[in-house]
């Protein structure tokens, strides 16, 4: 919390007259305007027990970014404004209003409550200066605000036995077909889908640069040493089906694997969970090996499905790492509780082990029990690296982008929230409100 | 007809998808009306989906069955478990429990599945234990710092360990509090910036896999 | 005590231990166990679905208070059936794109507001706070999460870990240093999370070990020690038998 | 073979039986060590104490049998709490095979503090959909749930009464075991309906809700069978959280020994690698 004495208005301080605008339109005139007049009024004083008057500059109007039932009314802060005295809120039906003492009370607080800046609405929908009073009034307990009718309603200022009412002023509910305080998501959504759109394009047109994965020299090595003990290589491709990314991502690096084993002419072994799965990697398994020009080598078995169970499946892999030994046991796609099993059995052959998931929850076992872990997003850029697929590099890329832009509102904000403390200024906001979700 | 069986259902995922996410900006009551009964749809939906992920299990061990091969008793089992467990819950009307006494299916629930499952997991905790034994090993320096946070997290969460070693709690809560929480932070930034590209595509039908095989 | 309580203690019993057996090898009796579980789970989540779907929220509104147009749901939800029928499976299509299409719609909005304006306004904090009475300084506390030292280390930590997953520029230079940093900072988190899972798995076991140790009351008549032993006399049996077996299995 | 490498291959068998011991001992024979409360726990329990008599508490039980140890004892003791200060509670699940589960949990505790179900609680069951339900509810609760779980109409729930949407809802606690758990609740439900919200979680998901915290989204967090046990000291009524925590202590303890001693097998068996290698060349 900032400002001290911030509510009591100053002498000089201008207040904001004029017609209120609920829209973003004059927003950033307004802004501006507030932001001196905040400033401006830091060394205030409250004074105790000042003489009661009327609320200034009453106004009232449908609130706005809402589904109806709701009205806001805006008044001007007061000398008296203190725990001391208190603000009621009145409400009647209809446009006259013949004796505003007996207008209902629906709302009761300290005059020292409420302002607009209290609110969270951000800068481009306050409908005035932060050193304003406002209350909004819904629908709900004790009070029904029905949309299309017409309201009086009007605050009155309490002080003891004193009580001063403002002149009524009428508005009518509606409901709005725009929620204006959330318009930086939208920007934000079609800014970020733009990114992607374009990234895409770019990637169909022209080659992107991705950075070459460490995890996949690993993979080579890994088969290199394979062939020099003549064992057996494990692949698997995780628990889920194809519809999920991290499978797909799985059988294309399946395929780069396929193709090393195949020039080294090494075993490969890769045990499935979902035969949908085992049939598309067995296409996978024979077009790589006959891009390495060995398809003789190839072997339609060399893919297999062992059961869909979570702990048979894991029972019978570490069943075939303990006889096979294979010399590098590959993890890719995603895994559950059945990883630590695996990898642990692994681990106690002596077997060079990498793995890549998206599984965050198993990641940590991964990372202490593999050579080489892809971690999360790693294994789609190393799948888009190496199949080269448009798509895939083109979001991969968005999202870089998208990162990036990220990191710099990170930066940025950081620099301007420190300097509005720093030097006791509300313009910062203007930039920080942005990146705030405001609802 | 293949504007039938490929474009309309590229066409509704277009419009479906542009017509809720701009829900999220219009407050007026007709766009909630909308939201409410669509979402009341998809609570229905998901009650069909949840057929179609049993009914292919149905399938995989009816084939087994039927070919008699390696394991097929399991199968019996798993079906018959299965047929008598529908039999139960059906005849007590699929409730636990009435007035808190417990029913037939109840019984099935209490006695069978929930030791079942709760025991599933709890071997977990004997092999963590031969894992931290045999391989949690700190092969790189980012393993050695993984390994040593764990351990700090370990001591920090329990009793003793806060007893033996009294800063491991404070530490722990920091560690958990600050890095931990940063580092989740970027991972949900990056996972979300996928996620809402991945529906960008999915609406704008640049990603199809969703809508599975079957021949055109 | 109620006898159904007594045999379910003993079923219960059995049960666990079965499932423990996996520790010692994968057996029969872990087989039985796991498939059994499948089974009636399968049948629970049967049973629950039509007693809420079906006579809840279909059959009781469209009776009783004629809501028609819940047919619709009914409608697609039976298209996405159709994906059995070889003939009619590109109908299910419509159903997939339904669902499909209303999720992602969902998703967008709320994932950046939930997930990414939320997390950026927390992490854009000042780097100075006003102390009252001190006014602007700069707060060492490590153990106030919002102290200035913890604020620079978030920002730190999420910006190298963004960092770290940019995939379309060289980790050299400054950029190497960066995404060390970035992989430190992950290494950490994964180690909490090494922790916090190793608690919870502990957990799991501390609450079966509970329940056997609650099933040796003599009320119960005592299953958990009965039948632990019996369990483990199968697994010798068995044991026994197979390694009688093997030789003739492999030659 | 070094005495480390033959170390390092014992039976995993051998391991087990110490994991085993170790569990079983502390919960055969307790010592009751002392716990300290961690803000996080702290925040669910200050907050449900400020709460007016007679505001509304949903409590969705997100579990199943797998994690019943953990979130079990959540459960109880904030029902529990929620019963004493007299709340009106909702329970509720996403989670299909937890149904049954939850069902009894809130039965057994309200019968316990006298509680009566369609007056003082309402246990509404659960119905598919996941992240629609929350949405639904947050729309019309009765669309949602048209009956509670022993099949009575909502609608005209004594305890229901001034309740719509998930808009009246004070306080709602989220004990999540994965998904739609915790997150679904905040992205779904208090994103857009703005009620309070907290989670309770098993150990796994914990550490991925901190971000959560920090930025307020959710207000508290009962973190696994530790985060249970806090909150049995805080409510002054030990149960089976407080119960395991010392098993819970001895095998802590017996994983950190056991990976120092993996690594310094581990590390000893490298320099003798590395010497031979060293000498060979």
């Amino acid at each position: 919390m900032r400002g001290k004495g911030l509510g009591v208005k100053g002498k000089g301080s201008a207040v904001v007259q004029g017609p209120v605008v609920s829209g973003v339109a004059g927003s950033f005139a307004r802004f501006f305007f507030l932001a001196a007049c905040v400033t401006g009024l830091s060394h205030s004083v409250v004074f105790a027990q000042t003489p009661l008057a009327l609320p200034q500059d009453v106004r009232a109007f449908d609130t706005p970014s809402d589904g109806g039932g709701s009205l806001t009314v805006l008044w001007s802060p007061a000398p008296y404004d203190s725990a001391a005295a208190r603000y009621q809120v009145l409400l009647s039906e209809g446009t006259t209003v013949p004796d505003p003492a007996a207008m209902k009370v629906v709302a009761e607080f300290p005059a020292n409550q409420h302002y607009v800046r209290e609110s969270k609405w951000p800068w481009w929908t306050r409908p005035t200066t932060g050193d304003q009073h406002q209350f909004t009034l819904r629908s709900g307990r004790g009070v029904e605000l029905k949309d299309g009718t017409t309201y009086s309603i009007t605050v009155a200022a309490v002080q003891n036995d004193d009580r001063k009412i403002a002149t009524p002023v009428q508005a009518t509910p509606q409901p709005n077909w725009m929620n204006w305080n959330q318009v930086n998501n939208l920007l934000l959504a079609l800014l970020f889908g733009g990114i992607v759109f374009y990234a895409i394009s770019t990637a169909r047109k022209r080659e992107i640069f991705l950075r070459r994965i460490p995890g996949l020299d690993a993979v080579d090595e890994a088969i290199g040493r394979a062939t020099e003990l003549g064992k057996p290589i494990l692949y698997l491709t995780g628990a889920h089906d194809m519809s999920d990314p991290s499978t797909i991502a799985a059988a294309v690096i399946l395929g780069r694997v396929a193709k090393r084993t195949a020039a080294y002419e090494t075993d490969l072994l890769v045990p499935h969970r979902d035969p949908i799965t085992m049939a598309v990697c067995q296409e996978i398994t024979k077009q790589a090996y006959l891009e390495a020009g060995k398809p003789d080598l190839y072997k339609d078995d060399s893919n297999f499905f062992i059961t869909s169970d979570q702990f048979s499946y894991t029972a019978a892999v570490d069943g075939i790492m303990l006889r096979k030994k294979p010399a590098a046991n590959f993890f890719m796609g995603a895994y559950f509780a059945e990883a630590l099993l695996l990898t642990e059995t692994g681990a106690s052959t002596g077997a060079i082990q990498i793995a890549g998931t998206d599984s965050d929850h198993q990641l940590p076992f991964f990372v202490t029990t593999c050579d080489y872990t892809l971690i999360g997003e790693e294994l789609y850029a190393a799948s888009a690296y190496l199949s080269r697929e448009p798509v895939q590099v083109g979001t991969l890329r968005g999202q870089d982008i998208g990162k990036a832009l990220i990191l710099g509102v990170l930066g940025i904000g950081t620099l301007l929230a420190t300097l509005g403390v720093m030097l006791d200024a509300q313009w910062p906001q203007l930039f920080l409100d942005l990146f705030k979700d405001v609802k | 007809m293949i504007f039938l069986r490929r474009q309309v259902p590229l066409l509704i995922t277009l419009i479906t998808g542009i017509v809720f996410a701009a829900q999220y900006y219009v407050p007026h009551p007709a766009s909630e009306q909308m939201l409410t009964s669509v979402t009341k749809w998809l609570q229905i939906i998901g009650g069909f989906a949840l057929v179609l992920g049993v009914s292919s299990l149905f399938h995989v061990h009816a084939i087994k069955i039927r070919r008699k091969e390696a394991g097929w008793g399991y199968s019996f089992v798993l079906y018959v478990s299965m047929l008598g467990t529908i039999a139960v819950g059906l005849w007590s009307n699929g409730k636990e429990a009435v007035d808190g006494t417990m029913t037939a299916f109840g019984w099935i629930y209490n006695f069978m599945m929930v030791p079942l499952q709760g025991t599933m997991f709890a071997i977990l905790a004997f092999f963590i234990a031969s894992a931290a034994y045999r391989s949690f090993r700190a092969r790189s320096r980012e393993a050695a710092v993984l390994l040593i946070a764990a351990v700090i997290v370990m001591m920090g969460r329990v009793p003793l360990g806060e007893y033996l070693l009294p800063i491991s709690g404070d530490l722990s809560q920091w560690i958990l509090n600050v890095l931990n929480a940063s580092v989740r932070r970027a991972i949900l930034i990056g996972v979300s910036l996928g996620t809402v590209a991945l529906s960008i595509k999915i609406i704008f039908s640049m990603e199809r896999s969703y809508l599975g095989g079957g021949k055109e | 005590m109620p006898v159904e309580t007594i045999i379910g203690a003993w079923v219960a019993t059995g049960l666990t231990l079965f499932i423990f057996t996996f520790l010692y090898k994968d057996n029969p009796l872990f087989k039985l166990a796991e498939n059994l579980y499948v089974g009636v789970s399968v049948g629970y989540t049967i049973v629950k679905t039509y007693d809420t779907v079906v006579v809840q929220l279909i059959w009781k509104p469209i009776v009783e208070n004629g809501e028609w147009t819940l047919l619709i749901p009914v409608a697609i939800g039976l298209l996405m059936l159709t994906r059995y029928v070889p003939k009619a499976a590109w109908l299910s299509r419509y159903a997939f794109a339904f669902i499909v299409g209303v999720g992602s719609g969902l998703a967008i909005p709320r994932t950046i507001s939930s997930f990414i304006l939320k997390q950026i306004e927390d992490t854009v904090r000042p780097l100075m706070m006003l102390v009252p009475g001190e006014g602007v300084s700069f707060t060492w506390s490590l153990l106030n999460p919002a102290s200035s030292l913890n604020t620079i280390i978030i920002l730190v930590g999420v910006s190298s870990v963004l960092f770290y997953f940019f995939f379309s520029v060289e980790h050299t230079g400054p950029g190497k240093i960066v995404a060390r940093t970035g992989i430190l900072f992950l290494m950490i988190a994964f180690g909490a999370a090494f922790g916090y899972t190793v608690m919870a798995r502990m957990s799991l076991l501390i609450g079966r070990l509970t329940d056997l140790i609650e099933f040796t009351d003599p009320s119960y008549g005592r299953p958990s020690l009965w039948l632990l032993g019996l369990t483990i006399l199968t697994l010798v049996v068995m044991s026994r038998r197979s390694s009688n077996k093997q030789p003739k299995e492999e030659e | 073979m070094t005495f480390a490498e033959r170390m390092l291959k014992i039976d995993r068998r051998i391991i087990f039986l110490v994991i085993g011991f170790c569990t079983l001992l502390p919960l055969l024979y307790p010592v009751g060590l002392p716990i300290k409360i961690s803000p996080e726990v702290r925040g669910v329990y200050d907050y449900i104490e400020s709460l007016p008599e007679g505001s509304v508490f949903l409590l969705s039980l997100d579990f199943d049998p797998a994690s019943k140890p953990e979130l079990h004892p959540q459960a109880i003791s904030l029902l529990r709490h929620a019963f004493r200060k007299n709340l009106r509670v909702i329970a509720m699940t996403l989670w299909v095979s937890g149904t049954g589960m939850a069902d009894q949990v809130v039965t057994q505790v309200a019968r316990e503090m006298g509680k009566e179900s369609g007056k003082d609680y309402v246990f509404l069951g659960w119905s598919p959909g996941g992240t629609a339900v929350i949405i639904n509810m947050g729309q019309d609760l009765y669309g949602a749930f048209p009956a509670d779980y022993n099949g009575k109409p909502t609608k005209g729930l004594p305890v229901l009464q001034g309740i719509a949407n998930l808009r009246d809802v004070s306080y709602a606690v989220s004990l999540g075991a994965g998904n739609p758990g915790v997150e679904a609740w905040y992205v779904f439900g208090k994103d857009k309906y703005k009620f309070e919200l907290a989670g309770g979680c098993t150990g796994v998901m914990a550490p991925g809700l901190y971000p959560l915290l920090r930025s307020g989204q959710i207000n508290g967090l009962i973190g696994g069978l530790r985060g249970a046990a806090e909150y049995e000291i805080l409510i002054g009524q030990k149960g089976k959280a407080v119960a395991g925590m010392d098993a819970q202590s001895a095998t802590h303890l017996a994983i950190i020994v056991l990976v120092i001693i993996c690594n310094v097998f581990y590390l000893s068996l490298r320099k003798t690698t590395r010497q031979q290698a060293h000498s060979g060349t």
